[in-house]
């Protein structure tokens, strides 16, 4: 292991090891950031939501998007899988259906950064995802 | 490097640890494993998260949510529903004992609302034992900062504008204390970081360590720094296995980095740190007689002046502070002595850690804003008495502090304010007592610690406070007088006033707040004989209600003793002055004809 | 060298423990630390052993040993039993519990065993207030241990 | 040096910086009672660990009352050493430490010279509000000492005295709180421990928690059995204390009346250790001489520096800890045993007593001479040439249980031939006196001239290493002198090293020599006492007429008739001794 040898090198070493804690930091504040909420029981994942979260990570990092994706349980809207739940700072939350990398690729930059609504929002009852 | 997309957060404190959560952990990574998920989730064993009474604790990030009382057999589901299915398991949720509701979030929890968390802020974040992971939370920067921007001089200044009292109990102004070592002129001095937490019921400091060692060794160096001095010594109890371990693990990292050893951030400032363990006496926690302990003599303490920043460790000018005050440090000097000031009541900047337990609903660790009253630890963090028992007391600062009652709850807590009120600071033990507690009998267990843990060297301690508690013996025994009550006084005065150390002449503190609180109760039991809470067995009384009793004589076949006498079919009677309160009778009573008066 | 009951062998480690703190004085407690783990215990012999290395009288290391708990010069039985005499423990009825094991072990705090299977101590906190009361066997926790359940936690280790 | 002012009771004190509150009081006559503190400020000796707390005042400013001991008095201070607050607190005190103390003090051997006696009198308690729990442990008898540490109230002076002057480590402070007491290692017997029984933990000891054996009911057997000749004699240092256990000025010599006392005590003949003192000199002064010489001519085999071997406690300390170097003291028998031997031979045969028939007594200032006279090599089958060793108390309680008017009794001498001495053999009593004594003869021995100025005052003195250059007509004779143990271990240690050029060196275990030794009347701390009792012994010296041993009448007498020469074949038998590796007898517990 080398010798951290002056304050810069520490700086810089931090920066580079940040990214490892990025999830627990920005989870601990998550009323901040954007939420992303990916349904991911059997039939969500049947339908690629696994491949949906892993490009919304990869993609809102490479982005700079400081953004929080999170697993969740079934929506209940099976028929419009994979969905995700995207909650904007002090906004409520939207639900988007028959998300594809394509279609993940919109939402990220339409509504997440520019707080353009797209295609395939789900009208639903917040509650039942809320629980 | 594997990128990971969820962290499971298991605690590895001691009281989650003494639950198996490293088996928990061990679990988690096996089944991980098993679902081919070991490089998408990682687990990592933390540190303390402080809500113990709810252990072992496992945290899922980034969804936040928080379980409680997991066992290891819980792995599997933790896995299969929330990791793959995405299903909180609910049932390891933590319910609000009010409403009911299981909360996912700790920070909805009545817990962690209060909290505010400097010394403790890597405890339960962290993998402490990982150096990479203190310093993505900015470790070592304030060491940096310290070393290659400022000078010793403007460092003290920090820490003394930022109005830091020592978390250890008595509360001096540590900036003060760096300065005045700073002054001593010598060729080498010490930086010693106290951790030989010994009030019973305080584990702050060992939970840091647990959790995040790194931020002492930081604060370490940084002081040595101010003071000019490049050896540091931990002394640290034995009894604290985990915490030695993390300890070493952490120290090697530091040096593996170099920012401890030769040179330390291309600033040619040198600074290593040894360890020392205690071996079992709570007097050490005096700085005097913690000394003389790492000298290798007996932890006796010896007068001050002169003070150790002057002559302390060898001869040489010491300076030692406690783990939570070390703690402390490096977020002082990262966020500025405005920033600490700004938090807590006029004299006592900053938040304390205490360590709630007794009669309580949430008992664990917790750190809060100096300045928080009573009655929102106890009912808004703690969650109220445990089983809707009344309030009584709580005891702070073990053996040195006192008993503060219903009157206190809403003073604001900070140094002064318990002085004031009779009792101190201490480290941070926080005991509730309910109505269940006699005064007399805590007073009592507080005094046979001291007794247990006087070194013996002064009189008024040595002999003294073994008096105070034959006395204190005698009233819980049902012989006590009003005298006795004049003696006790008296004697707690000049134990205060003429021992050698801060252990002595603070020992009489829970004698006198429990008089000064609990007369009545006193007086009550030297004068009627009778202990309200039921503790103090000489002073109960087995009664046999004649209306109840049916004479079948079962109580009168098993008193060991034949203290019950009665004709068959007729109410029986116990004779007081044979029996001897074992409470046979008691249990073999069909008829519920037998209770304790 | 002194006329002791120790094998040759036993010296030579204590010899080894003390050199590996430089025969140093001020390491005393650090020796004795590493010597008890060793052996259990420190005899007199092994006292006697260590102020030689160390160039210290013999009676400043029986101050020294006999001054701090940790230290003991009675050998624990084969399953130590502590119970854990903090304040929050103590509370939640570690008294009793107390109590209840030297009934069930028909010994005094700080003795063993007639078969030198268990030995029964206090202890100072150990940081688990929040299983009190708190019972240790060799470094088994046991928490929330009531009265009752002190026959059980013995049956463990009977056999 | 800096002086600073402070207020004590409202008067105002000038003092050196770094002084004591305790001594700024002293300074303006403000008594304030001490027990754990003890100070011989000549020696550089000071307990002050602050720890009965008899001695706290109250200081401005300050939460707690501060113990005066230890407190260092600052500019400005204001002390209040006797209010109500301070009081009560010592008073307290006192009474806390008596609660956890024997009540037997009518039958303690310290009644009348016990410090927390004093004190209970001093502030007039009669009851003790504070009963418990006593400590009990057994009493432990040594061949000197008595340890009843029930009365020991933790002051550490023994402590202090066995381990920071004396180096020997016997004691130490075990356990702790209530149970705390200064014990041996393993709380074992005293005699198991490496104690030397130099007794200067009796003499500082302020309780009867450490006493000397007591022998005189032994010898009030012996002097009432007829068929017994019971001789006794008296060591030098003897007489200049005695008087002070009746009330005489410190420094009064007392040998008449001390010779009459014990001729009134029934002892048949009265005898004295100087001259076998004397003989001392002749033995050991001829054997370094021919140590020396035989040093100079090149001989490897022989050693230099010769150490003197007339005190008990020292030879018990060099064979505990310098057992590699058993052939470096001088095979010389102290006085006491030379005495011993001699009267049990020759003088026995003069006066035509078997030896078992004979009892010799010795008067000593000394505890370790108690444990010398039982020695197996100082006996002839069973029976030892000294039967008995009496303490200078012991002797003060003896005549007055005998209720001798000590201060009434005309002055006598003693009985010949072995009461003859020189004012050489007198000197022994000081540290220093023996090598000046010594070098008194040998000068004259080695030159063939005779010495102008007996006095070598360059040897005399009160510092605990010192040494001088005494030149032997052209021979440089470097000379070093050590009192107290700690003392004479820093200079076994350079000579083990081989850093020390000295060709002889004196050492006396007991701070001052003889005066202070163990068995001397209390002399609570002030040393100014042994200054005088010194300077009496000198006086006794300047007093003589013989002043130097080889021209004492008697023992030329004693060569002539019986000896032969010094270090001839007699002398090696009867006078020399050889001494044994104890580094082994160290005690293991079962």
């Amino acid at each position: 292991m080398t010798k951290v040898k002056s304050l810069a090198d520490l700086r810089k070493m931090k920066e580079g090891l940040e990214s490892k804690l990025n999830l627990r930091e920005k989870s601990n504040n998550p009323e901040s950031l954007v939420q992303i909420r990916v349904a991911m029981a059997t039939c969500g994942i049947a339908s690629g939501a696994k491949t949906v979260m892993e490009y919304m990570i990869d993609e809102l990092e490479k982005r700079n998007i400081e953004a929080v994706v999170t697993q969740t349980g079934c929506m209940g809207y099976c028929y419009a899988e994979p969905t995700i739940e995207v909650t904007l700072p002090n906004q409520d939350a939207v639900v988007f259906g028959y998300v594809n990398e394509k279609k993940a690729n919109e939402i990220i930059e339409k509504y997440i950064k520019n707080n353009e609504l797209v295609d395939g929002i789900i009208p639903v009852n917040y509650e039942t995802i809320k629980k | 490097m594997a990128k990971f997309k969820m962290h499971l957060l298991v605690c590895g404190g001691t009281g989650c640890h003494a639950s198996l959560s490293q088996t928990i952990g061990d679990n988690l990574k096996e089944i991980l494993v098993e679902k081919g998920l070991d490089h998408e989730v990682q687990v990592i064993m933390t540190g303390c998260f402080g809500f113990c009474e709810k252990g072992p604790i496992v945290k899922v990030m980034p969804d936040n949510t928080f379980y409680t009382e997991v066992k290891p057999a819980d792995a599997r589901e933790i896995i299969e529903e929330h990791i793959i299915k995405g299903r909180k398991v609910n049932r390891l949720l933590y319910q609000d004992p009010e409403n009911k509701e299981h909360v996912s979030d700790s920070k909805h929890m009545g817990f962690y609302k209060k909290q505010i968390r400097i010394a403790l802020r890597n405890c339960g974040f962290i993998d402490p034992e990982n150096i990479d992971e203190y310093i993505a939370r900015d470790g070592y920067e304030a060491l940096g900062k310290v070393l290659t921007e400022m000078d010793a001089q403007q460092t003290i200044d920090i820490i003394k504008k930022s109005g830091l009292r020592g978390r250890g109990g008595g509360g001096f102004p540590t900036g003060l204390k760096w300065e005045i070592t700073s002054k001593s002129q010598a060729d080498q001095k010490y930086v010693v970081c106290n951790a030989d937490e010994g009030d019973p019921g305080a584990f702050m400091d060992r939970s840091i360590l647990e959790g995040d060692p790194h931020s002492v060794i930081e604060a370490m160096a940084i002081c040595g720094y101010s003071i000019g001095g490049t050896k540091g010594l931990v002394y640290i109890r034995a009894e604290y296995p985990l915490a030695i371990t993390r300890l070493k693990i952490a120290i090697a990292q530091a040096r593996e980095y170099g920012l401890l050893g030769t040179d330390i951030l291309g600033s040619g400032f040198d600074f290593d740190i040894e360890l020392r363990y205690g071996a079992g006496a709570f007097v050490c926690g005096e700085e005097t007689a913690l000394i003389h302990s790492m000298e290798g003599m007996r932890g006796e303490p010896t007068f001050k002046p002169p003070f150790p920043s002057v002559s302390g460790y060898l001869g040489k000018p010491t300076n030692v502070n406690n783990v939570e005050t070390f703690a402390s440090i490096p977020v002082i000097i990262n966020k500025g002595a405005d920033w600490f000031s700004s938090i807590g009541s006029e004299k006592s900047k900053g938040t304390k850690v205490f360590a709630l337990a007794g009669k309580i609903n949430n008992v664990g660790l917790i750190e809060v804003p100096m300045g928080i009253t009573l009655r929102e630890i106890i009912y808004e963090i703690g969650g109220g008495i445990k089983d809707g028992k009344k309030f009584k007391a709580v005891q702070t600062g073990g053996p040195s502090g006192g008993c503060l009652t219903e009157h206190h709850l809403d003073t604001p807590i900070d140094y002064d304010n318990l002085i004031a009120a009779g009792s101190m600071m201490g480290s941070g033990g926080m005991i509730v007592m309910d109505e269940d507690d006699c005064m007399v009998s805590v007073a009592k267990f507080y005094l046979d610690f001291t007794v247990e843990e006087s070194c013996g060297k002064c009189t008024p301690c040595r002999i003294g406070n073994k008096r105070l508690y034959e006395i204190l013996e005698t009233i819980t025994q049902g012989k006590g007088t009003m005298e006795d009550l004049q003696k006790l006084k008296n004697l707690s005065y000049v134990i205060k006033d003429a021992s050698l150390c801060g252990l002595g002449q603070t020992s009489p503190n829970p004698v006198l707040s429990t008089l000064d609180n609990f007369w009545d109760e006193y007086v009550e039991h030297v004068t009627v004989k009778k202990c309200r809470s039921s503790q103090c067995k000489a002073l109960m009384q087995y009664i046999i209600e004649a209306e109840q009793c049916v004479g079948c004589t079962a109580c009168a076949r098993n008193c060991p003793v034949n203290a019950i006498s009665g004709e068959r079919k007729l109410a029986h009677y116990i004779n007081q002055d044979i029996c001897i309160k074992c409470g046979a009778c008691m249990e073999k009573c069909k008829f519920n004809a037998i209770s304790i008066k | 060298m002194v006329n002791l009951k120790l094998s040759e062998d036993k010296i030579n480690q204590i010899k080894e423990i003390c050199k590996s703190f430089n025969n140093e004085k001020g390491e005393l407690i650090n020796v004795l630390h590493k010597t008890q783990t060793m052996y259990g215990y420190l005899p007199a012999e092994v006292q006697e052993v260590i102020a030689r290395e160390l160039n210290v009288s013999t009676a400043h290391v029986y101050g020294v040993v006999t001054f701090y708990s940790f230290f003991t010069m009675i050998p624990k039985g084969e399953f130590p039993i502590s119970i854990c005499m903090g304040t929050a423990c103590y509370v939640r009825g570690a008294e009793k519990v107390l109590d209840e094991f030297k009934r069930e072990l028909k010994i005094a705090v700080g003795e063993t065993s007639k078969d030198g299977k268990f030995s029964l101590s206090c202890l100072r906190c150990v940081g688990a207030c929040g299983l009190a009361p708190v019972v240790l066997v060799g470094e088994k926790v046991y928490g929330r241990v009531s009265p009752d359940g002190v026959k059980d936690i013995i049956a463990e280790y009977k056999q | 040096m800096e002086m600073i002012k402070l207020t004590i009771d409202n008067k105002i004190v000038e003092v050196e910086k770094g002084t004591t509150v305790l001594k700024a009081a002293r300074k303006v006559g403000i008594d304030i009672p001490t027990l754990c503190y003890f100070e011989l400020g000549d020696m550089k000796i000071e307990n002050k660990p602050g720890g009965c707390r008899v001695c706290v005042v109250e200081i401005e400013g300050r939460k707690n009352l501060a113990p005066a001991c230890a407190t260092e008095a600052m500019e400005g201070m204001v002390v209040d050493t006797h209010n109500i607050r301070v009081l009560n607190a010592r008073r307290t005190v006192v009474e806390l430490m008596i609660s956890d103390h024997p009540y037997d003090c009518l039958i303690c051997s310290k009644s009348g010279n016990c410090e927390l006696q004093t004190m209970a009198q001093k502030f007039g308690i009669r009851e003790i509000p504070y009963q418990g729990e006593k400590s009990t442990y057994r009493v432990d008898t040594s061949p000197s000492i008595i340890r009843d540490v029930d009365k020991c109230i933790m002051c550490r002076r023994c402590e202090m005295m066995c381990n920071d002057v004396q180096t020997v480590g016997a004691l130490s402070a075990v356990n702790r709180g209530f149970t705390a007491v200064v014990a041996p290692a393993f709380e074992m017997n005293l005699e198991k421990s490496p104690c030397t029984y130099c007794g200067q933990c009796v003499s500082v000891c302020p309780t009867g928690a450490l006493t000397e054996v007591d022998h005189t009911r032994n010898i009030i057997s012996a002097l009432a059995d007829k068929t017994k000749t019971v001789i006794v004699q008296t060591a030098p240092a003897v007489r200049a204390a005695l008087g002070e256990e009746f009330g005489m000025e410190y420094g009064t010599l007392v040998t008449g009346k001390m010779a009459a006392a014990l001729r009134r005590l029934g002892f048949k003949y009265v005898f004295d250790t100087d001259f076998a003192a004397d003989l001392t000199i002749m033995e050991e002064g001829t054997e370094l001489l021919g140590r020396l010489g035989k040093h100079l001519a090149g001989d490897k085999d022989v050693k230099l520096p010769i150490l003197t071997s007339c005190c008990p406690g020292w030879v018990n300390f060099f064979e505990h800890n310098f057992s590699d170097m058993l052939d470096i003291p001088s095979t010389a028998k102290s006085p006491q045993q030379m005495f011993g031997a001699i009267a049990k031979t020759y003088f026995a045969d003069k006066i035509g007593v078997n030896r078992k028939d004979m009892v010799v007594v010795s008067i000593m200032p000394c505890l370790a001479k108690k444990y010398e006279c039982q020695r197996d090599e100082f006996k002839v089958d069973g029976n030892p040439d000294v039967d008995f060793s009496l303490s200078t108390r012991e002797l003060a309680h003896f005549i007055k249980q005998a209720n001798i008017d000590f201060l009434n009794l005309p002055d006598e001498d003693f009985d010949h031939p072995m009461g003859e001495s020189t004012g050489a053999g007198v000197i022994f009593g000081n540290t220093g006196g023996v090598i000046e004594a010594a070098c008194r003869t040998a000068y004259e021995i080695h030159t063939g001239k005779k010495l102008e100025k007996v006095e070598f005052n360059q040897l005399r003195g009160m510092d605990g290493i010192r040494s001088a250059t005494i030149d032997f007509n052209g021979l440089p004779l470097n000379i070093g002198i050590a009192h107290g143990l700690g003392n004479a271990r820093k200079l076994l240690e350079d000579v083990r090293d081989g850093k020390s050029n000295f060709h002889a060196i004196e050492i006396m275990a007991c701070p001052g020599g003889c005066i202070g030794g163990g068995g001397q009347p209390y002399h609570h701390g002030d040393s100014s006492i042994l200054k005088k009792r010194a300077a009496a012994i000198y006086q006794e010296d300047a007093g003589k007429p013989i002043r130097k041993s080889h021209e004492n009448p008697d023992i030329i007498k004693l060569y002539e008739e019986f000896l032969g020469t010094p270090c001839g074949e007699k002398s090696h038998h009867l006078l020399h001794t050889h001494y044994f590796d104890k580094s082994n007898e160290v005690f293991i517990q079962e």
